[in-house]
């Protein structure tokens, strides 16, 4: 038989998502729960889900790709962080509970597992992947979550707030945790870390790399591209790599730092 | 179509009960390939198929278009290669496929039994290398024809794509007439001043079919950058916003050709759908549309179900071109 | 737009405050015309602008482009003219016009003195029709330049537009040229392979400026009556949904003559007014938006004056045609 | 000065109108009052408004245009009668109190005053600008009221209860009021009338014309075509007259029957 993966079922699939919380948590961020039992039952972290725009906002074509921020196996619930940057971002921070979004997932490759004295580097909503890969974690690790400016660190402190889980905040302007980048944190701590995981803007991501690849240290990094179908086929999202364009939905979106080609 | 609709079902009771008894038969025969149903995934959107195998009920679809493939693997565009505009897409993948033999190896098994017949998007730069695709495939178990897409750039005429002039587009493909015995569907540009000469170069030279529109040629810059927003700088605008464009070239050259049309631009409902095939289109595609509703094949085929019970249509031959008398 | 602005805003606080005292100049010279900025009425909508005076801020308008104006009064297309489609419009109003007498009459003594520039869209069937209206619009008090639509159908070379081919635009460009001191904006149509041949034959033929894009040729279909919407079958699609085509085709141009280019199709904010200032447009011309918005020249004047502001850009040459380096 | 009318002030304009009441009078029809004080104030029976579509439907480009039902110069209100037919009567029917409409108007040229024995008819929806002009009357007036069905004389009978109207109804089959078309009755009682006005669809138009035309009696008709600017500048809107086309948003949507090509 040619289905993908008979046994489990289909990898991904299409689940209409009642939205069962939605709070602002900072002005043009808000942390939206979902329930989707069968996405949450199987999405890994590093995973993403596409939400289709809503049928009478049909001028706009695409679902907009969001990383899983949590997923609750138990109660089916699934929670994304979502900041407003554009149209689609802004027609769904509008609705709220008692609308329903149609999600697409899980989708791509998430991260591997963590092992011991992993370090994690989120830089800006970079966290939304880490948040829930550290949450997910049977060892303890370390999350450096840093921003330009206090108002900037937007996770809940209660969704980071896990045993085993060491938070390190960083700010560019010192208003919040250690002044300086997380990179300039890392770059501290890099001589102890086990592997790193990293999400956020490009320029961190090179940086994390570098510092990475000198330490001799594994890195993995989660990227982002604009997205079509989500599911591999169109190759609308392609990650230049050391090896070709590779497809960010599918392929990644985690990759091998090294593999990727961050600052080009 | 509700005006249709709604004169038969005020008209006489009886009549419309007996309408209504009528089972709708979606078969049709394009170029020889007979389709189940008239809708067919387009070429690119959908991949080679099997990624979309949990996303859309391929009962609802009459045959799948795989992405063009080519001779040797391209490598396509640089990012971003996509980008949203109103009411389309606007994309610059640029071909990118992993070439003949991977297709072959990989692909093709996962999607010989899928159901749909199968048609395979053939790209080249040069009419040596369509020929060479078009003649590999020539017998391939498991497929159903060739959709020749002659809007790649023409390397030897400098870089104009073939479908932009009659003369390379005849060239092209009687070549690949000679090389191969299944179906043969030119897919067109439509980014010409008169569609109707190259439809009809193809059809002397041999072509079973034609299939149109590709996308529209266009651009976008981000204007924080001060550049293009695509890699390419150029890209090609599909989805509902072209559809009326891709409908009056269907018109076209479905009063100009003899070979069947298959239709596709921005096919968003059962209704566009029936607007194509009473254009003259004699199937339809559908691209952009998985996009946003992978189960839009589904729903096309339901409402055109539902338009032949209510008006009596047992088959589609009944309404092809219906709009042009 | 954004993210240049928070660079700078983010930058040194005291380089910003700076930049926010440069008082921006949106004057612009449109091939000898002088607009007061660069937002223009496309021809069409618009009518012939007195209209639409209780419902735009006149001072929002560099210039108005009045409806295509004939020799005799053209009847037009027979109704319905007009089509909503996705994110755009597709009309076949015909060039239904009153014809230059009655324009010179009626029309023109209600806009001389209104503020924008004054410039008439020209339409004809004929050279010698072209040149006559051409010719008689030259020196008329308050006529500050003509766009000549060469779009219409030229029924001596078997009804192809004018604008399909570089012979016959050259000819009709140069007859018109000989008519008139004004300046001469020559307005392309989209539907052509290649837009910088026409463009290229019109700037040779002297041509001070290119206007494009005219509407993409489309069509619908009434299902409920199985027959073309349009009571002309065919009609031209504009709106938002044809933007990257525009834009795209004012790109090529631009890169082409070098005279200045007048940008238009679906333009709907000052962001898209940038993007084809970035690809070479001396000025915009809004058309469609009218319908859904009267006030849409205000907003993209407050928006084009905030982005240069914001980015310290005193005058519009600054960033004319920067994406293109 | 060039405006067209400087001492009234403009003739027509934009106004941002709330949504005053909503009521659903049958499944697909709802009566919608507004509150908007200048167009209000200026519009006279035959009038109509042209309804933007809500800026976040930008895929709809066109406003649509809306009889005038009802006006009360005094409390500003205004008031539409509307039928679902598509996309843009679906979107302003799902909105209700709380929201805002933006309307262009008054628009176009209305009917003349009445005169007494007046007979008024009204074709399915045809009954929004006739219940106006009635209201309006200073003289007593018929009006007929026809609909295929009982179900679709959807106009609220509170409407319709003035002084000085009689309503008379038809229904084809014969559920409500007399059995048989508008027109049906129009015969029986044109002997008597003094001029006609009539508002309903196509063929209704063309016999009432043709009856009117053989008894020599003065008829109005008000038709509908498709708009875009609905103040006269973009000549979408052609009405075949026997004088050429004629816009419909402006030189109409009244116009003497024998005029307008009815039957074309
Ligand atoms: C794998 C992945 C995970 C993501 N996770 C999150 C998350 O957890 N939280 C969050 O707030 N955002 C996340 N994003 C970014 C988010 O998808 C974009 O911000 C969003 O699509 C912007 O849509 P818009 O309509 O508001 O903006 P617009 O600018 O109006 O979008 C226009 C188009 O560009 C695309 N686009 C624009 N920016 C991006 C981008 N950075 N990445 C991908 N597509 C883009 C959109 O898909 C859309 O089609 C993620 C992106 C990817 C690829
Ligand atoms: C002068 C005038 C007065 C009207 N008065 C009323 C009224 O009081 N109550 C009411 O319910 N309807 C009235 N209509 C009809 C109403 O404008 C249409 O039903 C409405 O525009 C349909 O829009 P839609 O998006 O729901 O339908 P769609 O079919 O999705 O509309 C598509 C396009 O076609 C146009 N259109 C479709 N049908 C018509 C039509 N019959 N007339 C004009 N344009 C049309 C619309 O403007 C729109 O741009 C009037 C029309 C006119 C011209
Ligand atoms: C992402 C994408 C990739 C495409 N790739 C191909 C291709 O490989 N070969 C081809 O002939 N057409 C390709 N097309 C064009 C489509 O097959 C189709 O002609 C066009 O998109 C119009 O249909 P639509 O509006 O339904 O998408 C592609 C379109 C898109 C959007
Ligand atoms: C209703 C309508 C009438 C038009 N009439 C003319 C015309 O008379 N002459 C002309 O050159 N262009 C005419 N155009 C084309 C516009 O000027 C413009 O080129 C085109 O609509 C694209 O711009 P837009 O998308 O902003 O409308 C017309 C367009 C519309 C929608
Ligand atoms: S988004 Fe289509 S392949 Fe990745
Ligand atoms: S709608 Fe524009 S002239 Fe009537």
């Amino acid at each position: 038989m040619w289905l993908l993966k008979t046994k489990k079922g289909p990898e991904y699939q299409t689940e209409d998502c009642p939205v069962i919380d939605k709070q602002v948590v900072a002005s043009g961020y808000c942390r939206v729960a979902l329930h989707a039992p069968v996405i949450a039952r199987k999405v890994d972290p590093g995973q993403f889900v596409q939400i289709f725009m809503p049928p009478e906002h049909r001028d706009h074509m695409l679902p907009r790709p969001f990383s899983i921020f949590g997923a609750n196996r138990k109660n089916g619930e699934l929670v994304i962080l979502l900041e407003i940057k554009g149209r689609g971002t802004d027609l769904l921070a509008g609705t709220g509970p008692g609308s329903s979004w149609k999600l697409l997932g899980p989708l791509g490759t998430g991260f591997p597992a963590l092992s011991p004295a992993s370090l994690l580097v989120a830089g800006g909503m970079g966290i939304a992947p880490l948040a829930f890969l550290a949450a997910s974690a049977a060892v303890p690790c370390t999350l450096i979550y840093g921003a330009r400016t206090a108002g900037q660190l937007i996770c809940p402190q209660s969704d980071l707030n896990r045993p085993g889980l060491s938070l390190l905040e960083t700010t560019e302007d010192g208003s919040r945790g250690e002044k300086g980048t997380a990179v300039d944190l890392l770059s501290r701590l890099i001589a102890d870390a086990g592997t790193v995981f990293a999400c956020g803007p490009r320029p961190m991501l090179a940086a994390v790399n570098n510092l990475c690849r000198r330490a001799g240290i594994e890195a993995w990094v989660s990227v982002e591209e604009r997205m079509a179908c989500g599911v591999g086929a169109c190759l609308g999202c392609a990650v230049a790599t050391g090896s070709g364009y590779k497809r960010a939905c599918r392929d990644g979106p985690v990759f091998r730092a090294e593999e990727v080609i961050l600052d080009g | 179509m509700d005006k249709g609709s709604n004169q038969s079902r005020n008209g006489s009771a009886k009549k419309t009960d007996e309408i209504r008894r009528i089972e709708p038969d979606l078969k049709v025969n394009l170029c020889g390939i007979i389709l189940d149903n008239p809708v067919i995934a387009a070429s690119g959107p959908f991949g080679y198929g099997h990624e979309y195998r949990a996303l859309t009920n391929f009962e609802a679809l009459g045959g799948i278009i795989v992405k063009g493939v080519s001779l040797e693997p391209w490598t396509g565009n640089p990012p971003p290669r996509l980008a949203e505009t109103a009411s389309g897409l606007l994309n610059a993948i640029g071909l990118h496929n992993p070439g003949l033999d991977q297709f072959l190896e990989k692909d093709l098994p996962l999607l010989r039994d899928a159901g749909p017949r199968l048609i395979v998007n053939v790209v080249g730069c040069s009419i040596n290398e369509y020929s060479r695709v078009a003649s590999h495939l020539d017998g391939v178990e498991g497929i159903d024809g060739l959709e020749i897409n002659i809007s790649c750039p023409n390397v030897k005429a400098g870089g104009m794509a073939f479908g932009t002039d009659p003369e390379a587009t005849y060239q092209a493909v009687s070549a690949v007439r000679r090389r191969t015995k299944l179906p043969l569907l030119i897919k067109l540009s439509p980014n010409v001043t008169d569609i109707c000469v190259i439809a009809r170069a193809a059809e002397e030279a041999g072509a079973d079919g034609i299939s149109l529109i590709n996308t529209l040629a266009g651009m976008l810059i981000d204007v924080g950058q001060k550049k293009p927003l695509l890699g390419n700088t150029f890209g090609g605008l599909s989805g509902p916003a072209i559809m009326p464009v891709a409908l009056k070239m269907v018109w076209q050259v479905a009063g100009t050709v003899k070979v069947p049309v298959l239709g596709m631009g921005g096919i968003n409902s059962a209704e566009d759908a029936l607007q194509f095939i009473m254009a003259g289109a004699r199937a339809v595609a559908v691209g952009t549309g998985f996009f946003y509703d992978p189960e839009l094949p589904v729903k096309i085929n339901a409402g055109l179900t539902e338009y032949m019970k209510t008006n009596g249509i047992s088959n589609l031959g009944r309404i092809e071109g219906i709009a042009r008398s």
